[in-house]
């Protein structure tokens, strides 16, 4: 499984646009937003934790496809599921690569753009932490729906269309603490309930995840 | 014709677009039950033929 | 014989066709019954004047969204478990007509809310958990058109009616929990009788069997339809091979 | 090749075995046995359901009917497609696949380089390679992978006559050192092997399966 983690740096690494791509996606849809709802600081300022956590979850759709699609297309998935670990580590380990190439530089980058925003100060580490929090949700949850959608040829924008819907609850309670963290208020429920659903999904989701692979394996 | 009062045209506009949504997927499940079904029976005559 | 004899496709073509036009035909009738009594003979309510009378459509709509899709995650299990093609189809033709009911249920919901609330739209928890339950129709039914396989497709889109449903469940707390909402109880429940008051509760009543009826005879006829291309792409197949 | 069988009985055992494609069954009452030391090849003209034979016993997909011994942790399978990353050079791509089954990469990618005669190219990205250096990295892996039981599906694709030679040698190795591998191929290998023509199996009646379209039949 390191070895597997390992190699899947190495080649996002290597192959350089995957999470260069997905930080720049994330940092030109936050530029756009002042040019949308105009240069106002004090809308910016309430509207920043929710377009922040919007743009995060954006930019991690992006790279979504390639969780599983370069494997399965080379036929190293084939190899992998008769290779002597199981294939809901697998997934396991490829839902991580895609959050430590997404959405960790994503988190580490959100309170750069959270300047540009002018989100107020006590926002910052809650932002962060909520990010932190939440990314690795949307990797797992993504990584069932490019589970899904491997063996098909345009399943990109399915793969959206999927995933959208299964990503609301993560944005409302993530968006929610970063919100409350910079209105100063009381945020220990939606942050409770936002690493309950992190944790929730990473016990359960490389279960499903892994089930439909083999489907799309037979 | 009942007196509806001056929600009318809600009433009228919500049963309107409910009828007609229901109506059209009554239509259109209809529309692909032919074809799938005239569909088969040319299948099985062509091999029943043979 | 057991219940799952039923689960054999030409047994299952045999009965339906029986019981389809009996089901439609009644469906019909409480339908037309249902809404004429209620459009005609029913009286303005005091607050909500002659808006009410939208509740003969969105109500059954509303409860049918949900049971449907309820139908179709017993029917993934169905076939996830005991792997009965029927099931799997059933769950496939159910996913339009619960979608159209959804869109029923908003539409309805937004004309109503036009002159009561003041606004067409409001992120109400439980306009915006019906709104992401449409997503979830959708979703279901792209992923079933994308997918060239029937016995993959059926498999796919079972997982994702099992693992949307958690979804749409924590999604409803979610969006409870961030928006406590305009919306008011449920107009209908089994113990609480006072909800409705006598003259809207016997034509609402009329128009749920009704809509339940028609919803039924669609999902049988969407049925049939998808055994009989289920038939054709398996003797196409057939023939392909051998 | 790290791991030898030493029993004589067979490693590999399917008995009425049925096989579907799409659905369909395609391929019926497959009897064989394989023992340590053995190789079979697969014939029969395309489309026959060699591949769906092969992927059916590495486990890739479930068998229509009949049943099948073996031990899942024994057999390595390897298809048209090399599984092999650009970006990656030669010895990182073994490398990975020896971690990922569990051997030692030093001295298992070693033998394996040498094997195939890829010792000018381990440090070439594999993106770089052409098609035949390609698959003979593909095949390298199956030395890699410690496992006694190939399965191959057409493995000599694209490789030129001293490759096949190369393959062939590699191949008579692995059985003399108890190890055994099911082919599909229309080459000659030159190697002692029993061979199954597919043709015998083809499906013909349908079996009543409640698991695929022929409930539809």
């Amino acid at each position: 499984m390191i070895a597997l983690l390992r190699r899947d740096l190495t080649l996002a690494v290597r192959a350089g646009g995957g999470f260069g791509l997905g930080l720049a996606f994330f940092l030109v849809v936050v530029i756009l937003v002042p040019f949308a709802v105009g240069p106002d600081t004090e809308i910016l300022a309430r509207i920043a934790p929710g377009v922040l956590w919007l743009g995060a979850l954006l930019a991690c759709l992006l790279s979504l496809d390639r969780i599983f699609a370069l494997d399965w297309e080379d036929g190293s998935m084939d190899l992998l599921a008769t290779a002597p670990l199981p294939l809901e580590g697998v997934v396991a380990v490829k839902a991580l690569s895609h959050w430590l190439t997404t959405g960790l530089p994503l988190t580490l980058a959100a309170p750069v753009l959270g300047v540009l925003l002018n989100l107020p100060t006590p926002g910052f580490a809650w932002l962060v932490l909520s990010l932190a929090l939440g990314t690795p949700a949307l990797s797992i949850i993504g990584a069932f729906g490019a589970a899904l959608t491997v063996g098909l040829k345009r399943g990109g924008l399915l793969l959206s269309l999927l995933v959208l819907p299964l990503y609301v609850p993560t944005l409302i309670f993530g968006a929610e603490v970063a919100r409350r963290g910079s209105e100063g208020l009381e945020l220990g429920s939606p942050l409770a309930f936002l690493a309950g659903i992190s944790l929730g999904v990473a016990a359960l989701m490389p279960y499903a995840a892994a089930a439909a692979l083999r489907v799309n394996l037979r | 014709m009942p007196e509806l009062g001056k929600y009318a045209g809600e009433v009228l506009s919500a049963y309107g677009i409910s009828l007609a949504l229901l109506a059209v997927l009554v239509a259109v499940s209809l529309a692909r039950g032919r074809r799938v079904r005239a569909k088969l029976r040319a299948y099985e005559d062509r091999k029943g033929a043979r | 014989m057991s219940l799952w004899e039923y689960a054999n496709p030409k047994r299952f073509m045999q009965i339906s066709a029986a019981v389809l036009p009996w089901v439609a035909g009644f469906g019909g009738v409480c339908l037309a019954v249902g809404l004429i009594w209620g459009f005609f003979g029913t009286p303005e309510d005091y607050r909500q004047g002659a808006t009410v009378k939208i509740m003969y459509l969105h109500v059954p709509a509303a409860l049918l969204a949900i049971n449907g899709w309820l139908m179709m995650l017993a029917a993934s299990l169905i076939w996830l478990i005991r792997r009965h093609h029927v099931s799997a189809l059933a769950a496939r033709a159910a996913a339009p007509v619960g979608l159209t009911m959804t869109v029923i249920a908003l539409v309805t919901g937004a004309i109503w809310g036009q002159p009561m609330w003041g606004t067409w739209w409001v992120w109400d928890p439980r306009l915006t958990s019906f709104l992401i339950l449409g997503l979830f129709y959708l979703g279901y039914i792209a992923l079933w058109e994308a997918i060239d396989d029937a016995d993959t497709a059926a498999d796919l889109t079972s997982v994702l009616c099992l693992v949307g449903s958690v979804f749409a469940i924590l999604s409803r707390y979610a969006v409870l929990f961030w928006n406590q909402g305009l919306h008011q109880g449920a107009s209908l429940s089994l113990d609480k009788e006072e909800n409705v008051a006598d003259v809207f509760y016997f034509p609402l009543l009329l128009c749920i069997a009704g809509f339940v009826l028609i919803f039924l005879a669609l999902v049988l006829y969407r049925t049939r339809t998808e055994i009989r291309l289920r038939r054709l792409q398996a003797l196409m197949a057939r023939d392909r091979l051998l | 090749m790290s791991q030898t069988v030493t029993a004589p009985a067979a490693v590999m055992a399917a008995s009425g075995l049925a096989c579907a494609r799409g659905g369909i069954a395609v391929l019926d009452r497959i009897d064989l046995e394989l023992a340590a030391g053995e190789a079979l090849v697969l014939r029969g003209p395309n489309g026959v359901g060699k591949t769906t034979l092969l992927r059916t016993l590495a486990g890739l997909q479930p068998a229509l009917a009949g049943r099948l011994a073996v031990d899942p942790e024994g057999v390595v399978y390897a298809g048209h497609l090399d599984g092999v990353k650009a970006m990656l050079t030669v010895t990182e791509n073994l490398t990975f696949w020896a971690r990922c089954f569990g051997t030692e990469p030093r001295e298992t990618v070693a033998r394996a380089v040498q094997a195939f005669d890829l010792d000018g190219l381990t440090d070439r990205a594999a993106g770089t390679l052409s098609a035949g250096q390609k698959r003979r990295l593909g095949l390298a892996r199956l030395l890699v992978t410690g496992r006694a039981i190939w399965l191959l599906d057409e493995p000599t694709v694209s490789l030129d006559t001293a490759s096949v030679a190369l393959f062939a040698a590699v191949m008579r190795r692995h059985l003399a050192a108890g190890g055994a591998a099911i082919l599909a191929t229309h080459l000659d290998l030159g190697i002692p092997a029993r061979s199954l023509d597919l043709s015998a199996f083809k499906a013909r009646a349908l079996i009543e399966h409640d698991d695929f379209n022929e409930a539809f039949l």
